[in-house]
């Protein structure tokens, strides 16, 4: 037990909650710019990212990174989609700590995970899905760790360096599963008011343990709404803003994934992006990036990529399934 | 096997019968999923889906399959989200009576490796996509029961990784990992139905499919079969089965 | 350490588990009565008593025990208010589990506490607030405890024979949490569908964490809403239908206690019910069971006593303070 | 002490300015709410309080006051109401910056007993409500601030029980006990402000209220208090500040 790849780190409750009680906790506006929002993330940072697979993905958060050209970065995230994939083959994240990558069954097992991860270029460290949720729980919480009955017996505990612990109540031995307090914690959501109070509809996904877990925290939001509304609806807030940094407005923030009731995923978009890997490999990714990342400055000169016609027939299709 | 189905189809209606009605299933997307909506629709309206990407109850549209665990089309007129810890929490709680699902390599003792083929994890021959729910659902549930086509490269005598636990080595080996509870009861094939000796913990055959002969298990098996006192012979899928199963998925997106 | 209050019985999560695999985990109707509901509390029971001092307390299902004269109960409830002056009073708790007891800071410390615990006739077992929250949060998760920071070094720890756990992590000493199961659940909710969905408006509290604890799982719902109205937000439902054993439609079924957004706590019910105890004595209270818990067959003739003028003032009231 | 005000718009006011713009702060309900509205109405604006029932942000209705911190009153105009459990973690995980509260009995290291009185905790003498989220406050935020009248029979040297613990019995005992992070750092009373020795962490005088001798702390104490190296005198409550703290209770529910 106890593998290099398990950074002491990640799990150090003291030092996370240190740089905690560092930050001013203020009830301040939180109003910025993508630009300005993602300059907060250094070469070498652990990144917890939200949503799950290729749902709430924070794309215009990543993108941003991709363009400041952030390198060495570890992203955690429980099921990754092709987010990872431009990571890896932007240079930009040297680890990969997840349960699962690819885009989803239909599209199979992804290539660019293979090549990067086949080839040790980067590091993929497996966790269990409930066991990586709980990580970030146990963050959430400022403990060091949380017991579990999932993941014993595995060959995923010598993976990721999975400890035991005795309980001292019935001497039983259960997983003890390390806390992880990520550097960032990337978020896109429904709605937030312009101090940061973050409201999320559908799928909860981890992302109010991962901002909790986090020191630095960056939001993008579908849509700014007014003081008012927050408080008609407290019960509806789920990252309170004196846990945000800096809150961007990104209408479709998240596309081509999907954001719940408001747009569905692109799967035609997945199908081009791995055709063109079947056809040329690796480096269709890097055209990719080019045309997708590197090329169009702004969010909306991306969407326009997509344009306004597939972005309003996946919104309609939202509609159907959650109306 | 007759003619009017596919492997697929088989599978699917071979596994919905293992679920009863007032009870709880963990289902993995694909056909474990559509396998969980034909019982439900069929014979077990009280069966409540719970679905990894933290879903509890969802009514799957028909033609709207979803192709993942955390999507709108998984979530469809759900009757709670309770996100994807918490819905692997009610399972560690006791609340799930079967995890249903896939697999990529299977051994003699219900193992399963969905993480990597080749000896060296950090530099695998091959990398597959992951555990995702699975070593939870493999963990956490009363019951697991894993719905797999059978060719002898998926059933191997050891798996280069055990991603998700079952019996382990056997013989109490589950148990002594801190594994408390459940295991894998049931392996549904397309040429039959595996279970567990109940000493050993090595894999049997219970059932085979019509017109599917013992012999032919064991040659598509990588390690050797032991049998059950009484070996059953399936039912073929009935026409309402089938029926209501291609209903579900028209546009035939896991059903082939 | 191991107070011989700490019942290994509380924390035994596999003994738990075994109950909850025992059950049937059903989507049918849970529909009932009252009385019906309330048969499956026996005596010696603990019980998990949903929402926290005067707010959503489940009162009905609460009365309805004392009515069918259960004896030796343990009742757990973070905030513990005039509910439990009622079943010390009726003789139906010996113990009661908690981290306050008394109606408010206008009302002064409880003499019904005082009388009962000082006397030695219930013995009252203190935890902290987070501390019984977490217990119940670790049953609701299935695990024997969770670490935490909190309790320690205070004289609580030898209360409840709270124990402490290594961290294997950091080598850290924390406060190991016990879980508790509670036999019995009761909750009062804002709306559940009649497959037993539930949804709540407002502050949670600590209802899901104690429904998801307890072996059997008993509601009151203000109201009851169509399957397909849960199915058109199923990210208010908090308690799932599997989980809950019987459900029971009761109308102001908190009163005098809040129910948030549909009506206040009734401030001066309170007064009267304390004066009446400054006046007489710990008699008073056996005087007010009879008047509104054994004498008023059903709940609606136990609301007649309060009257519809003041069920409306305070449905007013609730909704000025949440509008 | 003028006659312009009473003992609690004292306690509230000089609690008040305890509080920064752009923190957080756990407030009770009672004076310690009262004290933190005003400061977040005069010179905190962009102050969040957190109160133990799952409540965060709240903008108190003036005149409809909380009695409890658990009722629609607490969470009026609320930002976001997380639950009971939630609320205390947010001070465990360290975002609380302030806890704030109050106390029936407290010894020289700042330690309180809302518990019990009498040396027999199953049988008391007094059996008092209890801990609430007092222990937890005092437990987990970075920095507490206890608010309370100044009386002899609550200034003790000894409490009968540790309900919550601040320096326990000095000499790094506090963290020896596993309680890593915050403890009390003032205790505003009706006579003055208090502090801590950094060594001995036994109770000292920091500041009197203006006409108040330290002579007169003294005798309302039942424990030697140190001295801090200065002591300062406070300001006196001014007209704004009186005039802000009384349009918040205007019923006089806490001021009295």
């Amino acid at each position: 037990m106890g593998d290099p790849r398990l950074n002491p780190a990640e799990y150090d409750f003291i030092a996370a909650r240190r740089r905690t009680e560092a930050k001013t906790k203020s009830a301040a506006e939180k109003l910025t710019s993508l630009e300005d929002a993602v300059g907060r993330v250094k070469d070498g940072n652990q990144i917890g990212v939200g949503g799950c697979l290729f749902s709430r993905t924070p794309l215009a958060l990543m993108r941003e990174i991709l363009r400041q050209r952030r390198r060495g970065l570890t992203l955690a995230r429980n099921l990754t989609c092709n987010e990872g994939e431009l990571f890896m083959a932007a240079g930009a994240a040297s680890r990969v700590m997840t349960a699962w990558m690819s885009i989803g069954l239909p599209w199979g097992v992804s290539k660019i995970l293979r090549h990067y991860v086949e080839t040790g270029a980067v590091a993929l460290e497996e966790w269990s899905h409930l066991a990586l949720g709980l990580r970030f729980r146990a963050g959430a919480m400022g403990v060091p760790f949380l017991p579990a009955l999932t993941m014993l017996g595995s060959d995923l505990v010598g993976v990721g360096g999975l400890k035991t612990v005795q309980d001292p109540y019935t001497g039983e031995t259960l997983a003890a599963v390390p806390a992880l307090f990520p550097d960032v914690a990337l978020l896109h959501v429904h709605r937030a008011d312009r101090f940061g109070n973050c409201q999320i509809d559908g799928y909860p996904h981890m992302d109010a343990d991962i901002a909790r877990a986090a020191t630095t925290v960056l939001v993008s939001t579908e849509e700014i709404i007014s003081d008012e509304e927050t408080r008609r609806s407290p019960d509806r807030t789920v990252v309170p803003g004196f846990v945000v940094d800096a809150l961007v407005r990104v209408p479709f923030g998240s596309f081509p994934h999907e954001c719940y009731g408001l747009y569905e995923a692109d799967y035609d978009h997945f199908a081009e992006y791995c055709a063109a890997i079947d056809a040329r490999g690796p480096a269709a990714v890097g055209e990719y990036l080019e045309r997708y990342v590197y090329g169009p400055p702004t969010w909306s000169d991306y969407l326009d990529l997509f344009g306004g016609e597939r972005m309003a027939l996946q919104a309609k299709r939202a509609k159907e399934l959650t109306g | 096997m007759t003619g009017h189905f596919n492997a697929s189809e088989l599978l699917a209606v071979i596994a919905a019968r293992q679920l009863r009605d007032d009870t709880t299933v963990f289902a993995g997307v694909g056909v474990p999923l559509l396998a969980a909506a034909l019982a439900k629709r069929r014979h077990a309206p009280r069966l409540t889906m719970v679905i990894e990407g933290g879903i509890i109850g969802p009514q799957i549209a028909p033609g709207r399959l979803p192709v993942s665990t955390n999507e709108m089309r998984a979530g469809h007129r759900a009757t709670m989200l309770p996100g994807i810890t918490d819905a692997f929490l009610f399972a560690q709680r006791g609340f799930v009576d079967v995890g249903f699902m896939g697999g990529a390599q299977i051994d003699q003792y219900g193992n399963i490796n969905t993480s990597v083929l080749g000896a060296d994890y950090w530099r695998p021959k091959v990398r597959l996509p992951g555990t995702g729910g699975a070593n939870d659902i493999a963990s956490l549930c009363r019951e697991v029961i894993i719905v797999t086509a059978h060719e002898k490269r998926r059933f191997v005598e050891r798996v280069d990784f055990v991603t998700s636990p079952s019996w382990l080595r056997g013989d109490g080996s589950r148990k002594a990992a801190g594994l408390l509870f459940g295991g894998v009861s049931r392996v549904v094939t397309t040429l039959g139905i595996l279970g567990f000796d109940p000493e050993s913990k090595r894999m049997r055959i219970e059932a085979t499919h019509p017109g599917v002969s013992t012999d032919a298990l064991r040659q598509n098996t990588g390690f050797p079969l032991l049998e059950a006192p009484r070996i059953e012979i399936t039912e073929p899928p009935s026409d309402e089965e089938l029926e209501m199963l291609r209903a579900l998925d028209p546009e035939r997106r896991f059903l082939g």
